[in-house]
Order: structure tokens, then sequence, then C-alpha cells
């Protein structure tokens, strides 16, 4: 089926249809932070301003907390009540194609041996329209991983921005579904196409951050024991939460109860390997150590996710070299390793 | 070193939601030493009470509803499955409101989660048990299960040290094992007190003592991670291979399903891919992470 | 409209003897205070307050014994100023000024404390409900700080 | 300047004096430093100073065993004097490298200004009291009180007071102490109702990352109030009526040891105003008190310290 095309002017008709269906989620800022929040019905203006969110539209399938099920105590005896699954039909507009591809490897997790009922409800419950990225950072670096600003392949729908109109490649059924019955579209005229090939090389020609993916989970496993080097890349990290909170394809979690009176609830909210208390034991804890921490860190992502799954959990979205405070940088810290394979 | 297969342990989850706890009940709870109590519990719903089984070595989540959870081998044996023991030390804010539960109160159970002792490994062999502290639970339902089916297994030689005559746990099952013929036991303390007759000293001194012969042989450790690093060299020097010797082995756990990240020991998750493992498994990661 | 809950954080050496005394001699003041005995008032962490106020309590008051009195020399004088602190911060967060109450009460001031007690008690039940935590704060009369 | 410091510290290291360096080095993204921890003297010449070492680096110090050497600004070496207070900081092991300060930028405010990412800004210098930003070859200039930091706005002591080397003269740093308190004045505008929803809505972003704690060299305490487990004082589930509370209470506990030198509202990935709470608390040290933050390495921390006769007594 040939591409279609839609003029940016239309987009807010083809939202509003969507919308009877999906809740849809665009690019919003919210306090001057992007995120990817409910459409309010009018605003489109975020197709001048959005780049990328800071935090990852993994937040709408793994949410910083949320109830997994509630209990009530009478006289002794429990009553567990587990929240009705989240039916609602998301739509998730603009999401970038490394938060895609992140979301692909979240789903490795989150399937492998036992199935996550929650994420999977929402995940099978949506539908991801992606955008073509057309002005990365300076941070990125999707092309090191198999990655790149056009990549389609985790999307439904994949738009693109050639001008004054969106190209529109549809990838699954769900991505035909959704452009079968909009009356806006028009058909993709060569010379779209053509443009849209040279924007999608202009995007991965800007992007000069690179690391040399190429046995770097061998290099690691060679090197997990030097412990100077970790403690030289360690030195300057602060151990906070956030180069974990706000990576797409960060899935740990911890899962705490409330309770008042007799009614409470268990709730599962986001974790992070950089603090402490994450492995800490009454007795020891195996992580003691900022070194200890960050290696986990670099180490789950680079050598021990390709291990069980045979892929490098990272999509090179660069928002923890972006968002960290003081500036660690992953490439750094992978392109210096001491030992080369 | 999965030796049963996921599909066995997902029977009996609740509305196949991998989070989400039976009921059971406290029925009888026995003091082991100072702060650690085995608690007998066992299934509100009748159904799951006959249903219900595991491999020794496989752990249960077991949560305060309003305070949390915690992982806890299950240190009954299989072959006595009329009701499910847990062994809880009092160290955490979980085990703390475990203690101060009584008996009929209602706990939430989750599980069984882990792999179990490589039985077929066993089979046919002699049977090293290596136990520090309250790290004889697992095993506890392991010598059990291997006492039932005696059978099976060559001679068995127990060594168990604990830090004082009070610490030691499971004292009637020591007892017991003392007086049956077919079992060799050594019990050791790091410091005896004036009514202690037996051996004192570490654990991995006595078992150097001892020296079991490594030949078809497994060992079985258990304990606090200084005693289990401890171990180790000794098994080796005494010629059992990193494949000969077993362990099982606790970390922070939340989810207990591999899912939240944080019990790994390099690539593997001691909640799904353990926490039963050879020694030969986690030799390259262990030094430096354990 | 239901009674207000206050805690009340009483060193050990004076104003707990105080609330004893003025048990001992049978002086009225209001049962709304749930006595914690601490060390010292320099013992009492803010930490404590915002945690009564997060539990739902309405008030909390910090009482010690007299400066130059104090069992352990400077743990009134450390009360003073942290409680000066946190009364101002309290205030600037938008908590009403009425929900954090210190006083000096010695073991002799029987008197004294149920003084304190029924005054407090009235300037909770002025103040109204601890709705801080919950859902929902409006603007319920409270005079303007 | 920045040449003194590199010798400096270079000879520090050469001759044994310290056994690490604590400064800032070019960052990994445009107009970004980033601490530079080093013992290896072949580092030193990375050592940079300009308008972006905005980072507090005196929390290093309380991990780092042995002598050290560390840059310091006019806020970072106030933070040390409080950690030397404090007794977390040893003054004999510590070589302070005084860095008269210009204020720093604010990278989103020029962010704003330009409207273009950080990124895509060809250039940002000083000149005087003129900040030039050019984009896409165009340059364009705005009084530099308009990029500096709100904290550096309103900063009392650019130049360092406690060094060992001051490394340049006295900062000539235009403060504008109005624009620094914005915030703080729109919120004691509001009504009491109005400031606590105003957290509120605040504090509903907020996810725990803890970088505000983490940044903070006010905030050293082995084991933190959220870390406890028993008793359990806030709930580790970040709903805001936890994350308020924490906010509030690390205010307190910081009172006195704060030298608003604006990290927490710096780091925080929310964007949540932190300075309105930290400024008020720094502010309310000085009006009650008199006492300002790291000024004087022999005196007692305020909440030890006490007169007999308080200004401002509360109680009953």
């Amino acid at each position: 089926m040939a591409n279609k095309k839609i003029d940016k002017k239309n987009i807010s008709k083809l939202l509003k249809k969507w919308s009877q269906e999906f809740s849809v989620f665009v690019p919003s800022l919210e306090n001057n932070e992007a995120i990817m929040a409910e459409w309010d019905g009018k605003d489109i203006s975020f197709l001048d301003w959005y780049r990328n969110t800071v935090k990852p539209p993994k937040a709408n399938f793994l949410p910083l907390m949320e109830k997994l099920f509630s209990f009530k105590k009478r006289k002794g005896n429990y009553q567990i009540e587990v929240p009705p699954a989240d039916k609602s039909k998301q739509l998730i507009f603009g999401i970038r194609p490394c938060d895609a591809r992140a979301l692909t490897i979240l789903d490795m997790t989150f399937t492998d041996a036992y199935e996550d009922p929650y994420y999977l409800a929402r995940r099978r419950n949506t539908v991801l329209v992606g955008m073509t990225c057309t002005d990365p950072y300076d941070s990125c670096f999707c092309t090191s991983l198999e990655g790149s600003p056009s990549d389609a392949a985790n999307v439904d729908l994949m738009l693109t921005d050639i001008g004054d109109s969106f190209l529109m490649e549809a990838v699954t059924d769900k991505g035909k579904k959704l452009i079968a019955s909009a009356s806006e579209l028009k058909d993709a005229t060569s010379a779209d196409e053509s443009k849209a090939t040279e924007v999608k090389d202009a995007a991965a020609s800007k992007i000069t951050r690179k690391i040399d993916a190429r046995d770097i989970d061998k290099k690691l496993l060679a090197s997990f024991d030097d412990k100077d080097y970790w403690e030289k890349v360690a030195a300057k990290c602060i151990s906070c939460g956030i180069c974990t909170f706000l990576c797409p394809t960060c899935y740990c979690f911890d899962i705490n109860d409330e309770m008042v009176k007799n009614q409470g609830a268990r709730f599962r909210n986001w974790d992070s390997c950089a603090f402490p208390v994450y492995t800490k034991m009454p007795m020891e804890n195996p992580r003691e150590e900022k070194w200890h921490r960050i290696r986990q860190k670099v180490c789950h992502k680079y050598e021990f996710y390709p291990m069980n799954f045979g892929v490098i959990a990272c999509t090179g979205c660069g928002r923890c070299i972006r968002l960290c405070p003081v500036n660690w940088d992953i490439t750094q810290a992978l392109n210096s390793l001491p030992v080369k394979v | 070193m999965t030796v049963t297969d996921i599909s066995q342990r997902k029977r009996f989850l609740a509305e196949d939601n991998i989070y989400l706890p039976h009921i059971v009940v406290i029925e009888k709870i026995i003091d082991e030493s100072p702060g650690v109590g085995t608690f007998h519990f066992n299934f509100k719903d009748e159904k799951l009470r006959k249903e219900f089984s595991f491999e020794a070595g496989q752990f249960a989540e077991l949560s305060v509803f309003g305070v949390g959870e915690a992982t806890f081998c299950i240190t009954s044996s299989p072959t006595r499955s009329d009701h499910l023991e847990c062994a809880v030390n009092r160290v955490g804010a979980v085990t703390n409101a475990l203690h101060r539960l009584g008996v009929g109160a209602e706990m939430g159970f989750r599980g069984p989660f882990g792999n179990s002792f490589p039985l077929e490994l066993m089979e046919g062999k002699n049977l090293v048990f290596v136990g520090g502290g309250i790290g004889l639970a697992p095993l506890r339902s392991l010598i059990w299960y291997a006492i039932d089916n005696r059978d099976k297994y060559k001679n068995i030689d127990i060594i168990y040290g604990a830090r004082s005559p009070a610490d030691l746990s499971f004292k009637y099952d020591l007892e017991s094992w003392g007086k049956d013929k077919t079992v060799n036991m050594v019990t050791t303390v790091d410091k005896g007190d004036k009514s202690w007759k037996g051996r004192e000293g570490f654990v991995p001194t006595v078992l150097e003592q001892a020296a079991p012969s490594a030949k078809d042989a497994v060992a079985i450790v258990c304990g606090p991670p200084v005693m289990i690093r401890f171990t180790f060299p000794v098994l080796e020097k005494l010629g059992f291979t990193p494949e000969q010797m077993i362990t099982t082995l606790e970390k922070r756990m939340k989810c207990g399903v591999g899912k939240c990240g944080r019990c790994n020991i390099g690539n593997l998750y001691v909640c799904r891919d353990g926490p039963v493992f050879s020694y030969a498994q986690i030799k390259n990661f262990i030094s430096s992470e354990y | 409209m239901s009674e207000p809950q206050l805690v009340g954080f009483l060193c050990k050496w004076c104003s707990y003897a105080g609330a004893d005394l003025a048990g001992t001699s049978r002086k009225k003041y209001p049962a709304n205070i749930r006595i914690i005995k601490v060390p010292c008032s320099g013992r009492v962490d803010p930490l404590f307050i915002l945690k009564a106020l997060r539990l739902g309590f309405d008030g909390v008051l910090v009482s010690g014994c007299h400066p130059g009195e104090c069992h352990y020399q400077t743990g009134n004088y450390r009360a003073r100023r942290r409680i000066a602190i946190t009364k101002k911060f309290l205030k600037y967060m938008g908590i009403e000024p009425q929900r954090l109450q210190a006083s000096w009460v010695s073991a002799s001031e029987g008197g004294k404390f149920a003084e304190v007690v029924t005054e407090v008690t009235k300037d909770l039940k002025e103040v109204g409900p601890n709705q801080l935590f919950t859902d929902e704060r409006q603007g319920n009369g409270t005079k303007a700080a | 300047m920045e040449q003194k410091l590199r010798d400096e510290a270079k000879a520090l290291l050469e001759q044994g004096k310290v056994d690490y360096i604590i400064g800032f080095e070019p960052g990994s993204l445009k107009f970004t430093t980033t601490p530079l921890i080093t013992s290896n003297p072949d580092d030193i010449d990375r050592l940079v100073i300009n308008p972006f070492i905005v980072n507090n680096l005196s929390k290093f110090l309380i991990e780092i065993e042995g002598r050290v050497g560390i840059v310091a600004k006019g806020c970072d070496s106030r933070s040390i004097v409080s950690l030397i207070q404090d007794n977390k900081v040893n003054r004999d092991k510590v070589i302070i490298l005084g860095v008269p300060c210009p204020g720093m930028i604010s990278l989103n405010k020029v962010e704003l200004l330009a409207g273009k990412s950080r990124d895509e800004i060809d250039d940002i210098t000083r000149d005087g009291g003129k900040i030039v930003i050019t984009v896409d070859g165009k340059k364009k200039d705005f009084p530099v009180t308009e990029v500096l930091y709100d904290n550096c706005l309103g900063c009392e002591l650019p130049t360092p007071q406690e060094y060992d080397v001051l490394l340049g003269e006295d900062s000539a740093l235009v403060t504008d102490r109005a624009a620094s308190r914005k915030k703080i004045e729109e919120l004691e505008a509001m009504s009491p109702e109005q400031r606590w929803n105003f957290w509120k809505e605040e504090f509903s972003r907020c996810i725990r990352c803890y970088a505000c704690r983490n940044v903070c060299p006010a905030c050293f305490c082995e084991r933190c109030f959220v870390e406890e487990a028993e008793p359990r004082w806030i709930s580790p589930v970040p709903q805001w009526q936890d994350n308020l509370l924490f906010q509030t209470v690390r205010n307190i506990h910081v009172a006195g040891r704060c030298t608003d030198c604006g990290g927490c509202e710096r780091v925080c990935p929310a964007n949540i105003p932190l300075r309105a709470l930290t400024r008020e608390m720094y502010d309310i040290v000085d009006d009650l008190f008199h006492y300002q933050a790291g000024t004087d390495k022999d005196a007692s921390p305020l909440l030890t310290a006490y007169e007999l006769v308080e200004t401002e007594d509360t109680f009953r």
C-alpha cells in the first residue's frame, strides 16, 4: 500500500478522530519539562519545539508508582482486591525511534519466564505513532546501537516531517487500520518519498557521538574485576536516581505497602541500582561502594542483557548524559574500557 | 542449574498474577534461638492446602500486609507437606512484623519460587552438608528429604556450626540426626559456653578436619556469606570440583520472579536462575560481587 | 466537629513531671493530648513534628525545662533555636502556625501545664482539623497568617 | 586564572602536598563542565575555569581519604567551612584553591532567551556586564544579570573567604537580590492554603530521584531518615504527601549549613523551584540569628550554638 501524506494543519483533525477510540498522548510542556501527557484537544505547538521528552514513554507502561492490589482487614482476616485491568486504549503520538525500541527491549524482561500483567495489559492496549527524529541532541548516539533517527521497526505508524506535511508509513496492521478511515490523507508522491529519505539521512548525519559496541560485552566481562578503572569512572557520581529513572530501558522497581488503619495497598514504584539501599540486606550489602553500583549499571545494559537476551539494553537516547547532575557520560566510560578484546 | 522448569512454579499463581499472594494462616511458632522462630503455616484455601507442592531448595515470599514482603526458604521437606515451615530471623521491618504475629494470624504467601537442589546430580552420591547459623534452614528441607528417601543416597555427612550454642537452630532436628546411625553429624560453635561439651571452631576449619572424601560426593553449602567465601576453598582443597559444590545464596529480593532487577550475580538472578547454584556457575562473578 | 488530636513531646525531667503533678493535684485539662516522653526537649527532631502532622494529628506541643534548668544544661537552648526555625519555616510552607506550639513547664508547674494544654486545644479547635496531607484542603476560614 | 590554577595544582601533586586534586574539566556536552577527581599530574592540564563550573565539589571531600586540593568558588568554600564546622572535613587535609566567582550562567535562562536548546547555540561568552549569545552566526547580547543563576544574583560572598591560594582578584559580581528572591516573594504574597497547594502541585511531580539531597554538601548523614525502614518515617512510594514531608524536614535539617549554592534547584529533573525553600531557610537563619553558613570555621554550627537570651523565643 503506498505511503500516505498529511498536511500539518490537519494533524489536529486526525488526533481528534483518534481521540474517540484512544486516549491520545502527545509531547507537552509541564513547568518547562517535556513529557508525554494526554492531548488537550487543540494544542499542537509541540510540532515546533519537540525534540524528545525528559521522562521517557516507558512511564506510560511502567508508571512512577502504581497500585498492584489493595487489601482490607476485617476481624483478623484479609480480603485482597486487584484493580480492574487497565482497559484504556492508549495512542502515543510522536514517540521517537529510540524510545520505541526501548519498549521492545523492556518487553523481553516483562515476558521472560513470567508475564507481568500490569505492564503487558497497557503495552498490548497501546498504539505507537512514531516520528522521525529530525533534530537529534549532541548527546544522542542511537546510530552506534543498530538504531537510527528514522528506525520504524518498533512503531505501528511512522511520520516523517517533509516540510509542510508528514509522510506516513504504516508499519503494522494496527498502523494500517489507523489511517484506513482517515479522510484528510493524500497519497504520497515520489517527490515526497525522496524528500523523506533526504530528511532521514540528514538526521542520521547529525549524530556525532559514537561508541564501538562490537564485543562490548566481552570487554566488560574481561574488565569486570578491574577495581581501579571502575573507581576512577565512578568517582564523580553522586548515586542519585536520575540516569536510571529517566532511562527508557531501565525497569527496576521496588514494592512497598501502604496502610492506614485497616485498609491498605501494595504499590510498585521506580527504584534504582544507583541507590545503596537497593541491594542492602540486614547483614551486608553486596554493592556497598559506588564503583560496584556504577559497574552494575553499565554491565547490566552492555553485558548481562546481551548474555540473557542477546541485545544491548540501551538505545542511545542520551538522556542519562543530558540530565546527569555531574555530566557522567556512559559513552566515555565505554570508550575508555582498559581491555581491548 | 534450572532443575525444575518454570511452569512447575507457575501452577500456584493467584489469578495468574505473579505479584498476588495467597492467604496463609500461622498454625505454630517454634522459638529456635534468640531472634529466630520457625513458622508453621498452611493455606486458608482448602484446595490449595491439598494441591500445593514444591521441591527442596525453593523459597517463598511471605507478606505482612501493610508492612511488606520478604524472602524465606521453605525449610520443611516436600515429603512432609501437611503444612509448610519457614524460619524467620528477626532482622528487619518485615521479619519483626512477622514475629509480632501470633498463632492464627494471616500472612500473604507467594511461591514456590526459584529452582531446587539438583536431585538427579545427587542421586547415588555421598552428600556433604555444610551449614552455618540459620543457613541450616534450606539444607534442613533437603536433609529430611534425603533421609525420607534414604536408599537413594549413600552416606550423609552434616557439618553444622553457629556462633554460640544458643544460636544453634533446629536443635530438635540436630538431636534426631545425631541419633540416626546412617547420618554422620558434626556440630561446632565459634565459642562454646559452660554447658557446651561439643567442638569449637569455625565451620570451614572443622570441615577441613572432618575432611569428607570428594569421591563421587556432592557438597551442599549454606550460611552467612563470609562462611561461604571460606568454605569453597576448603572444599577445593579436599578435591571437590566446582560442579560438585552446590550452594543456595541469599540476596535482597522484592519480586521473586526475575523482574525487579536487584538480586543479580552477574547476569544470573538469584530469585529465578537460583537460589541454588553450582560454584561453577557463579565463580567469575562471585569474588568481587558476593 | 471531631475533637482535635494533639501530640505532646514532654521532656521527662520537667514537663513530663509537671504533667504528672497536674494529674496528681487533679488539675483539669482536656484529654486531647497524647504524651510522648522524650529525654529532653532538645531531642525533638522536626521530623517528629512533621510525621505527627502527616499521621493526622491536629497539633504538636513541645515542652521542656525553663532555660537554665535543663538537666543536660544546653538541651532546651538548642530546642529553642530549632523550634523557632521550624515554626517560621512551617508558616512559610503554609501550615497554620497554631499547629506547632512550645512551652517551658517545670516539674513544679502542674497548673501551667494544664493551662498550656487548654489553650493549645482551644487554638486547635479554632484552626480546624488537619487536612494538610489530605486532598481537599480549601481555605476553611483560617485567618490569613 | 586558569593557568595559575594548573600550575598550583600540578605543583601540589608533584610535591606530594596533596594526594588528589578535585576541580572541573570540560564536560562532554557544549557549555558544560564535569568534576575532575584525579591524583595523576597529567590530568591537570584539563582543569578549567569558565562561567559553567556550576557544581559544588565540597561534598566529595567527605568520600575521599587523604589530602586534597580543591577548586572552590565563593559558595563552595563556604560549604567546605560548614563541613569543617561539622567535623566532616579536616582543615589541615584540604588545600582550597579559591576562585573569585563572577557568577555562573544558567543554561535554562540562556535557552529561554535564545529560544534555542543548548546544543543549537554556537557560542556563549561574557564580556564585562554583558553576555553575548551567538546563534546561527547572529550575535545577541543581554545584561549578565538576565542569565546568572538566581542564587548567584543573591550572592553576598562571591570571593572565597577561606582559601589557601586565591586565583584572582576580588570578583566584581553584579548582584540583584530582588531577582534572586522573586519566587519567594511570589509565594509570600499567597495565602497559606495557596502556598501549601502550590507545593502540593510541585511535589506531585517529584520522582524521588534524591538528586537534590545527594548533590547537597549540607546533606551528609550516613543514613538519611528516608532510608529508615524501622521506623518508616516516609513512604518510599513517591506520593506528594511524603515528597513534601521529605523536603520540609530536609530544609530544616540543613538550616545553618546551606550556603545557597543552588545545586538542588539546578539538578531537579522535574524543575521544582527548590531554592524557594532553601533560600527562605537561608534568610530565616539570617533574620533570626544573623548567622551566615560557612563564614567562620571556628564557630560552632548554628543549631549547636545558643545564646542565653535569644531574640526569638517562641515558647510560652
